[in-house]
């Protein structure tokens, strides 16, 4: 008898939730105990609050930012692993505007949404010079950035630059935010700190089941996974998830850098502490937060799943 | 014939003022018996309305006391105001059959009486009209065919035939003394024609303006009311004295 | 001179003009916003087509319409979503509307309690109060239905109220003389009474309860796989499909203009014999 | 026996009596919302303790209180941007309101091309319509009165159409005989006639324009540094910060409140001579 | 006295019919001269107010035709609905200043003619009234006074003296006629009082009822209007004429 857990993501499914679809079509999860039902997230569907609610007991957090605030606010929420070890978050731009992510600093405009201004854009403007005027609101609709040449958009790497390439035929310049410098960790794990202590076996279970799901998604036979996604939101193309998948390849989102030894989902103190530092810099922050609060080492690190890699 | 009932209602020294400046009343006694026909004569804007409304209770006097002899105000009252006052969404025959659908009475059981009361005003083809579809006087009618329908105890009514041509409301005067004899109701009535209230009433109460008051109380001791009576010396003589009250009254004003 | 008020022609050809021109009223009552609407497509169309206008940014109307066809059978489903929970939306609109401002118009002392909370629900934006539905209520049609009956019942208990409240004093009188109940008061006298009224708060709130509709799937969501108009707009503008996204908002207006069209009818049904907002006068 | 009506007493101890219950009511019409306050303050307070909710799903209320306290000057701030942005809103609305409500009552050829747009503009869903006045329109705040006047418009627009069409059929022939043009006729008739009316789609429109300015915050943003409530909500949101979501809601909602008190006293202000939803009756 | 102008005004074989079916007027023929005062008498639905409203232009007829022999209908017109029509929202002499504003003339310009116009009528004391706090005959008395201000050419009056008391009502009546005389205005009015038709008239027009139809037509030949004629058996024996055509025109309906 399976322990029936809920897994609520960010956003409508997609290649960036490849990992946990795998996981759960294959039966990874079930081995160790779980049935997983995947909520997708959706424009304002919020997941996290479902989580404070206890009607979930795993969410995707955004990014470390999240659970720093979890700590400054004393929620009991604590990220157990990070499957992207790079933000996806990128700036957009028509093609051949700016070389680096510095020169961004000339455009116009910025399409920025309400949750990045709380995030990277304090950021970016610390680190980089942008100004507060040249953020407008992102509604989620490149119509905008595309109308004007001179202007960049927020994108998450596998959709807008896609879409944005699809619908206008010209391939957008794309600028990694993690590569500038944003080193946050992304798409955690989220659980509550009661579920840690009480039930430690299902935690385990849900990450190391998380990690092994996409390695198999990554380098393995991903159809099953695909078709799940697809059943969950029927717009999705191949050519879509295909694209996507390639970009989490080719930029490394998932798998680089600690991965490469201590598996999928690999967390550090020090980047932790790194990114904390470069926060309490921009002020989004304040200083002396107990950031170990917010996450735990205790699930990851340990290599599982490295042998599933070819 | 009447007069000689027990009391029902009186008045005792009931004051009323409007915003606590306009004196619309003053002092006004009145004893009303049962079986009476009073009338209210006065100029326009003596307080003749307000005196109605406070018997019917629609509000407390400033000063004074109405008083309920035999218990408490009857339930079965039929009053006609002033203006037509019908529901505009309702058509001639649902707006009479009002009082008694709020006494629980299907349409179907007391259509009968309401086309009997409509009959009564001459408007028995109009009741499936709406009220806007008729003319000022005909909205009178069915105000009046409302206040018969339940052939009350007592009836108040305000000017309820000033806008009926004489032939018309010769006949529904003879229909309401020949209603009063018949149930021995009892009618307090407001006019602004001499000849009415004398034709009608066993009393008539003349009142002055601002403030309201009444000024005298004239018995008419009549034991008929019929042709006879209207083309009798002694009717001539009370309309002379009626009016003769009502110009010192519109002096003392 | 002999200058002749209205009827100069002689009597039948007076007759006669005037049906024509009614005749003609008839018509053209159509024909004028069918018109209008044919020239703002054009007006569309034209402007697209001269400004080169990439379909991205405006589509033009034909590949709106190619993209209403060709996406038909989801946008259909989507269409029959939004639909069922507008109305169910402005069903529990009308009833909570109308039992509140009766209740109000009963009892001061509860008009004086829930009023402000009833303010409070109309102002506090549903983005807001989403975590605590999502908190306190399981059911997803529920929270849907809360969602959208928050949007729109504020003007059918505004309106009702006034309604209620503008009763004829001369009536009220009458209903008093006749020992009418509290609740025989209500009903044959006030709720008539605020009839106009309650429609005219109705027209405003069939449209509210479309928004609700959508507005609460942004906000909660709608669960599994049906998914509304609302999130279809979405999905569709954040995959730059805009045709699609147009094709959507425009199932959406006529939506709208048929939910208002058919207050109005309901309106004009229960109000022209008798209320002067109604009345085509007798000329 | 003897029964009086409603005056058993003597003359003065009747007045007296009156006079008391009056005073009494006017207290009452006070204290109960307010201990009504007081009540359901308890309650939340009460059962965020009983149960032990964590303060991220319902912060007690003196935890709220706090954040206000604490949070004052950047929650001060943000409730200043909303209260501009929902005065400027609800004026815009009035005059785009009642502007049309006049053209549409004088001109039916307008009304038929007209309204259907009015009905579509008030059903579609605002964030559907982000894109297209991000691309038409340049000025934040031009953007910003658009979106919540599309909110906060249709109430009055609709309200003040319906008290045009309803006004008395016998004072407009007067006015028909007085030669009055239909300007004279607009101003002085059926504008009156329209107030009790109109004043009750204000009452609609006041919650709207504060919602509309919310929205919009949440759809077009507000330029530059200075945020609105809807900002402070989102973000204490996101960064879980749940007590100062709620002082922010509750300072949306007393906002909410006032304005609708406001608008209240205005439609007293403006009625209590004359109309009958206004008028304390002489008793 | 009258009666000799040129034609202002002529219906033509005016038809009402309502809804297509009430048949309001049939066939009306009329003739009004300059300097005319007209009564219409007759049975409450007969169609009085209906043919006061053709004139006035306020609808059109069904068949038939209203000739303005003098070129159009004048523009200064004075009204009296049978109802009072007052602005709830003004106060007294805000609502009889109405005519006046609609020329463009200010409330100060004016003033002394509305307060002489409410003076007229025995409101003086109530310029600043709202009507709701007014009674039924003060209503009505404020709508007299509206459509005297302006001393109009032309004056359409529907029933305006029945909600008042006798006294007031022949104060009225003289100040009526001597207002006609001195401005030599033409009067259609319509009442239900066969007295007040042949204290005022020059010329009775007795109608029926349903469908609404002129039965006769009685001139009143008097050089004087006053306490004389009042008493004068000529008009005793007019009153008579006309009582009798009504009776005759209610029992042929
Ligand atoms: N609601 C009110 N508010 C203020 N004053 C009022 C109100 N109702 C009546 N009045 C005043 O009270 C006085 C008496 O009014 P009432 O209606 O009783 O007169 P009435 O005798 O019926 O006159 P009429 O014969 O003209 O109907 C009038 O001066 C009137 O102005
Ligand atoms: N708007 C209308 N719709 C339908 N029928 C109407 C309308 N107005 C009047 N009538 C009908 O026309 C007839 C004449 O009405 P009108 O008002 O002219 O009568 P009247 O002679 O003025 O009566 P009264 O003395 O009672 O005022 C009546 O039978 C009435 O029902
Ligand atoms: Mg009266
Ligand atoms: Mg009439």
């Amino acid at each position: 008898q399976n322990t029936a857990v809920k897994f609520g993501t960010n956003w409508v499914a997609q290649a960036e939730h490849g990992g946990f679809y795998q996981a759960a079509a294959d039966g990874t999860y079930a081995a160790c105990g779980l049935d997983v039902t995947i909520v997708p997230g959706g424009p304002q569907v919020n997941n996290r609050a479902s989580l404070l609610a206890g009607q979930i007991e795993f969410s995707m957090g955004g990014s470390s930012l999240d659970a720093f605030m979890a700590v400054q606010e004393g929620v009991p929420v604590v990220a157990v692993s990070a499957i992207f070890q790079k933000d996806p978050q990128v700036i957009v731009t028509h093609p051949g505007k700016a070389e680096t992510f510095a020169d961004l600093v000339k455009l116009d405009k910025l399409l920025i949404g309400d949750a990045g201004v709380i995030t990277f854009w304090a950021w970016m403007q610390k680190a980089y010079g942008f100004k507060p005027e040249q953020r407008e609101v992102y509604t989620f609709s490149a119509a905008p950035l595309i109308a004007n040449e001179n202007w960049g958009m927020q994108g998450y790497l596998s959709s807008e630059p896609f879409f944005v390439e699809k619908e206008t035929g010209w391939k957008p310049d794309v600028f990694l935010m993690a590569d500038a410098g944003y080193t946050a960790y992304s798409t955690t794990i989220e659980t509550m700190a009661p579920t840690i202590a009480e039930k430690p076996e299902v935690v385990k279970c849900f990450v190391d089941g998380s990690a092994k799901g996409w390695y198999n998604y990554l380098y393995g036979d991903n159809t099953a996974a695909n078709a799940l996604i697809k059943a969950d939101n029927p717009e999705m193309s191949d050519e879509a998830i295909a694209y996507g998948v390639n970009a989490m390849k080719e930029y490394g989102i998932v798998d680089s850098g600690d991965t490469e030894t201590m598996g999928i989902g690999a967390m550090t103190d020090e980047k932790m502490a790194d990114f904390y530092a470069k926060m309490v810099e921009v002020g989004a922050l304040p200083e002396g937060l107990d950031i170990k609060a917010g996450y735990t080492l205790q699930f990851v690190n340990q290599g599982v799943g490295l042998d599933l890699k070819p | 014939m009447s007069g000689e009932g027990a009391a029902v209602l009186q008045m005792q020294g009931v004051t009323k003022v409007f915003n606590g400046q306009v004196m619309a009343l003053q002092a006004m006694n009145l004893t009303v018996n049962e079986g009476d026909f009073i009338s209210l004569l006065g100029p326009s804007g003596c307080g003749k309305s307000t005196a109605l409304r406070l018997m019917a209770g629609l509000m407390p006097p400033t000063q004074g006391r109405i008083l309920w002899p035999g218990g408490q105000r009857p339930g079965d009252l039929g009053v006609v105001f002033q203006e037509p006052t019908l529901m505009p969404w309702a058509t001639v025959e649902k707006n009479v059959w009002l009082p008694l659908r709020l006494r629980g009475e299907s349409f179907a059981s007391v259509k009968d009486r309401v086309h009997e009361a409509l009959a009564l005003v001459g408007l028995d083809g109009f009741a499936a009209a709406y009220p806007r579809e008729l003319s000022g006087g005909m909205k009178m009618r069915v105000s009046i065919a409302r206040a018969m329908v339940t052939r009350p105890r007592l009836i108040l009514m305000d000017e309820p035939f000033a806008a009926l041509d004489e032939i018309t409301r010769q006949k529904l005067n003879d229909d309401l003394l020949a209603m009063k004899a018949q149930i021995g109701c009892t009618v307090i009535f407001v006019t602004h024609s001499v000849f009415e209230s004398v034709f009608l009433s066993d009393r008539i109460v003349v009142m002055a303006a601002r403030p309201g008051r009444v000024v005298q109380e004239i018995a008419v001791p009549a034991a008929t009311r019929d042709l006879a009576f209207r083309t009798s010396a002694e009717y001539a003589a009370l309309t002379r004295d009626v009016s003769g009250a009502l110009g010192h009254a519109m002096e003392a004003a | 001179m002999t200058m002749v008020l209205e009827t100069a022609t002689p009597v039948d050809s007076d007759e006669l003009a005037r049906a024509q021109i009614a005749r003609r009223d008839r018509i053209m009552r159509w024909l004028i916003p069918a018109l209008a609407v044919v020239a703002s497509i054009g007006a569309w169309a034209l402007y697209v087509w001269a400004y080169d206008i990439p379909h991205y940014q405006l589509p033009s109307p034909a590949r709106v319409a190619n993209q209403l066809l060709v996406d038909w059978q989801m946008l259909g489903v989507a269409l029959w979503v939004t639909l069922k929970i507008t109305a169910m939306a402005l069903g529990v609109a009308v009833l909570g509307g109308v039992g509140l401002a009766i209740l109000f118009n009963q009892s001061s002392t509860a008009e004086r309690i829930f009023l402000p909370y009833a303010v409070i629900l109309q102002v506090t934006p549903l983005i807001a109060l989403a975590p605590l539905i999502f908190l306190y209520v399981e059911a997803p049609l529920a929270r849907v239905l809360i969602c959208a009956w928050i949007v729109a019942f504020f003007p059918i208990l505004s309106n009702t109220t006034l309604g209620l409240k503008s009763t004829d004093h001369n009536l009220t009188d009458l209903f008093q003389i006749y020992r009418a109940s509290r609740w025989q008061r209500l009903i044959h006298l006030q709720l008539p009474w605020a009839l106009p009224y309650f429609l005219g708060g109705l027209r405003i709130a069939g449209g509210l309860s479309l928004v609700g509709a959508i507005v609460a799937e942004y906000v909660v969501g709608i669960s599994g796989t049906s998914s509304g108009l609302a999130f279809r707009i979405l999905e569709a503008s954040y995959r730059l499909n805009v045709p699609r996204m147009f094709a959507a908002m425009i199932l959406v207006a006529v939506v709208g203009v048929l939910i208002y069209a058919a207050t109005s009818a309901l309106s004009w049904a229960l109000l022209h014999k008798w209320h002067e907002s109604a009345i085509r006068r007798e000329r």
